[in-house]
């Protein structure tokens, strides 16, 4: 009755969420786009900022709570969990996705290339790569059991591995690209921190919010998927 | 003493519900077999019980101890002769013994092993390679592998499978030494007459229904499922 | 101590199937001596810009035999269910783990080992001088690349598609062993004081610490989940 | 609003769906037009602040105001004589060309020949220079700002199917009354 409760928690609470979210992201949109002035030295590019580092932030939120899921499930072996899991690393993926193609629009004029080797998007590709895999081995596996399980270790296996990646691409970048790239990113100008805290807050809280939404979703399709097959059982189907 | 207690077990894989409250109890020194259709369920009841897979509900005990808790402790008295040889191909039947046995923290002598190979009539084959071993063969090296670990609850899945009339044979006196041994035995099956020499009692699954049929009324029944 | 008995036991029948048949190393030798071959064919080799490339070569071609070697370390568990039976067992899973990991920590070095000659012969290397520290290199990164591949291997060995899912999951996690391999090597060959490679040496071990640490934590999840 | 409309149609489930789908259209509009009028009004101070201009627009306007010029640095034409002088050089674009003379620092190493950058400042057409006051590192592609907006409809449609699914997924089960499962489903 464990799920039972905590869907109906979640049904409950969701909606203020999705309020409070709706709510930041367009004082936060806003600021960013109608009363804040151009950045200095980037001039209006520095706005797409306003959406690339909460994708960015939230991403490591979202793979940072399919991390916390991954291990509660293996702890406790709860179906509900998993499918926050499954729903966490959906939006992971989301959200990394979107990092990754927001930051490549602002390093096209800001580096003058689509993609660099930085430990920062390098990190975040392994992710992304990563969670490709997550999702394809959860297709790829019948039995729930396994596919929590088996899910579960890799999601934690990937955490583990992000900071090491980061770090020894770091090492790497140091030895063989010195200074090809201007660390000159976003000087943070008080009516640019505004939007910035606004759409960093918001985007975290419309995650929180989407995964419930997401949580429910996966949980009532295997719900249905129990009644199907309750009615294959019975010869009805 | 119950040595085997199944309180409501429900198991769904995916979209399919292959068992819904199923409750079975066996005691100790007890043969239960279990009869049924195909897709009924009985390996997935049996595998529940041997630790292989978890209930999706229920709960089930194996000598007193919890099966969903104690998951070690309850690996210590079973043992399941399932479909799977477990084999390595490339090592000898002696090999294979040695190995399977010695994971589990017991080294029998040469002269163990002799005998139960001996006992269930392959012997002659300790040296070859499992790989040429046919069938039925690997069915009586599970069984040799049981006589000497001599689990307090055993499973068989399919036990008369593959096996020839002799084998059948021994394996009726291996599943008696073991019931009079103070074992318990749960086994699924599809042969009433080799059955019927040693079951106890005899269950029948159909839709997750489990009814208890009497030896005599097995036997005599039109069909079964 | 029963723990290190598993270990051995597990060890004794990975290395004794193994040395029976040959499959998993000729197969992984064979490959590797491939893509050594079309390497060479793939880029024009002056002594200039072999030393550069070199260090990547060597790690590209160790990486698929990896692949090669690892993921097929754990289909001998699963041909005859073997998988199964370690599951019902009352051990502890972690050193199944640790035996697996020995085995092919041992298989991959063998392999390397017998690759670097090759390499010194079709590519006009020196690097016999310093065969002792391209051993210590290649075995830190081997052990890091086992550790994960056993794991994966284990992983994906029960699931449709794991010839792709292997690679798919193994290779983006195992970034950093490239890097620190590569980079070392790379000091190797040019002949480089120890210390200003040592780095990426340590970088390796305490990767292998991490690895060998979560994957031992975490294998008891893949056979009792 | 919501038992109402349920009474109304608690006969056949395309109904109940057909009510729900209707309810999200009405918060989703809502949604849409406050995001839409602030891209609208985002678009427009863009348009009336921001405006890069090339040299030959320079020239044809003669701007009183500070503007954003953006051009490339012509081969040649860059010299700074000593530390103290000012860096002067030519910006050439749409076959426009004007002299630029840049007083201050130069950032990471921006100035260089046949660069393409924006420079900030004034037009003097009684020495025809342009006098520059900074040097920005990138023109203000619009293409940025708009893929502000953009990266955010993605995750729109996307909330908006999963909200959609999940409402449906709510009268299915009530419909085929599943809602109490077993334990672990």
């Amino acid at each position: 009755m464990v799920a039972t409760r905590f869907i109906g928690w979640l049904r409950k609470y969701e909606k203020w969420f999705g309020l409070t979210a709706t709510v930041l992201i367009s004082a936060g949109l806003y600021t960013g786009l109608v009363t804040s002035s151009p950045d200095y030295y980037q001039g209006e590019v520095v706005r797409i900022m306003y959406v690339h580092v909460p994708f960015a932030q939230t991403a490591m939120l979202a793979y940072s709570t399919l991390f916390l899921c991954s291990i509660w499930y293996l702890w406790k072996k709860e179906a509900v969990v998993d499918n926050a899991c499954h729903a966490a690393a959906g939006l992971s993926l989301f959200f990394t996705a979107g990092g990754l193609i927001t930051g490549s629009i602002w390093g096209k004029p800001t580096w003058n290339a689509w993609w660099v080797w930085d430990p920062r998007l390098t990190s975040f590709a392994i992710m992304f790569l990563t969670l490709v895999g997550y999702l394809m081995l959860r297709t790829f596996l019948d039995d729930k059991e396994k596919k929590a399980t088996f899910s579960a270790i890799l999601a934690i296996i990937g955490f583990v591995d992000l900071p090491i990646i980061h770090f020894s691409v770091e090492w790497w970048r140091s030895l063989h690209q010195p200074l090809s790239v201007s660390n000159r990113g976003v000087s943070i100008a008080p009516d640019m921190l505004v939007p910035f805290t606004l759409m960093s807050i918001g985007v975290g809280i419309l995650f929180s919010y989407m995964l419930m939404v997401r949580t429910q979703m996966l949980y009532l399709e295997h719900l249905l998927e129990a009644k199907q097959g309750r009615l294959l059982n019975e010869g009805q189907l | 003493m119950n040595a085997i207690l199944g309180t409501s077990l429900s198991k769904s894989f995916q979209h399919y519900q292959v068992l819904k409250e199923v409750s079975i109890s066996v005691q100790a020194g007890e043969c239960y077999a279990l009869f049924g259709p195909n897709g009924a369920g009985k390996t997935t009841l049996l595998r529940i019980f041997a630790t292989l897979h978890r209930p999706s509900s229920g709960s089930f005990e194996i000598m007193g101890m919890d099966g969903k808790r104690d998951r070690v402790k309850v690996r210590d008295v079973i043992y399941l002769i399932g479909h799977g040889s477990y084999l390595y191909d490339d090592l000898s039947v002696k090999e294979n013994i040695q190995f399977a046995i010695g994971i589990r923290g017991w080294n029998p002598t040469e002269a163990e092993i002799k005998k139960a190979l001996d006992q269930v009539g392959i012997g002659r084959f300790a040296r070859l390679r499992s790989r040429y071993l046919s069938a039925g063969m690997k069915k009586r090296l599970s069984i040799a592998k049981a006589l000497l670990i001599r689990p307090k609850v055993l499973f068989l899945d399919e036990g008369y499978a593959s096996l020839d009339e002799r084998g059948v044979g021994m394996m009726n006196e291996c599943i008696r030494s073991f019931t009079q041994a103070g074992s318990a035995v749960l086994m699924t099956t599809h042969d009433r007459g080799p059955t019927a020499d040693v079951a106890h009692r005899v269950g029948v699954l159909n839709r997750s229904v489990l009814t208890e049929i009497s030896v005599k009324d097995m036997v005599t029944a039109d069909a079964l499922f | 101590m029963h723990f290190f008995r598993v270990i051995r036991w597990i060890a004794w029948k990975d290395l004794l199937s193994e040395y029976r048949n040959r499959e998993n190393i000729s197969s992984m030798f064979f490959f590797a001596l491939n893509v050594i071959l079309i390497f060479s064919f793939s880029f024009s080799l002056d002594s200039e810009t072999i030393k550069e490339i070199m260090p990547g070569i060597i790690w590209v071609a160790f990486g698929f035999t990896a692949i090669i070697g690892l993921g097929k370390s754990f289909l001998i568990e699963v041909n005859n269910d073997c998988m199964e039976y370690f599951q019902t067992l009352p051990i502890p899973k972690g050193a199944i783990y640790l035996g697996k990991f020995l085995g092919n920590l041992l298989f991959m070095l063998t392999v390397e080992i017998v690759l670097f000659p090759l390499f010194v012969l079709f590519f006009n290397l020196d690097m016999i001088d310093q065969f002792l520290q391209l051993l210590l290199i290649s075995t830190v990164a081997t052990i890091g690349l086992s550790a994960l591949g056993t794991l994966f291997s284990a992983l994906t060995v029960q699931i449709r598609a794991r010839e792709v899912m292997f690679p798919i999951l193994l290779l983006p996690l195992s970034v950093p062993i490239f890097i620190g391999a590569v980079e070392a090597t790379r000091g190797v060959l040019n002949a480089d004081a120890f210390s200003l490679y040592s780095h990426w040496i340590e970088l390796l071990v305490v990767f292998d610490v991490i690895f060998v640490i979560v994957s031992f934590w975490i294998f008891e999840f893949i056979l009792d989940y | 609003m919501r038992d109402n409309c349920e009474e109304k149609a608690r006969n056949t489930l395309e109904s109940r769906q057909g009510c729900l789908v209707k309810r999200f259209y009405l918060r989703w509009m809502i949604l849409m037009t406050i995001f839409g009028s602030i891209s609208i009004l985002g678009a427009v101070r863009y348009f009336q602040e921001v405006r890069t201009i090339s040299p030959k627009t320079l020239l044809s306007i003669q701007p009183k105001e500070t503007v954003r010029l953006m051009g490339m640095i012509d081969a040649g034409s860059f010299m700074k004589a000593t530390e103290n002088e000012p860096f002067r050089f030519d910006l050439s674009g749409e076959g426009g060309k004007v002299a630029v003379t840049y007083t201050g620092e130069d950032p990471d190493g921006l100035l260089r020949e046949l660069k393409t950058i924006v420079v900030i400042g004034n037009w003097e057409s009684g020495d025809g220079e342009f006098q520059a006051k900074e040097i920005a590192l990138v023109p203000n592609y619009g293409f940025i700002t708009s893929a502000y907006i953009f990266s955010l409809v993605p995750l729109a449609f996307f909330l908006f199917y999963m909200e959609r699914r999940v409402a449906l997924l709510y009268v299915m089960i009530k419909d085929e009354k599943v809602y109490q499962p077993e334990t672990g489903q």
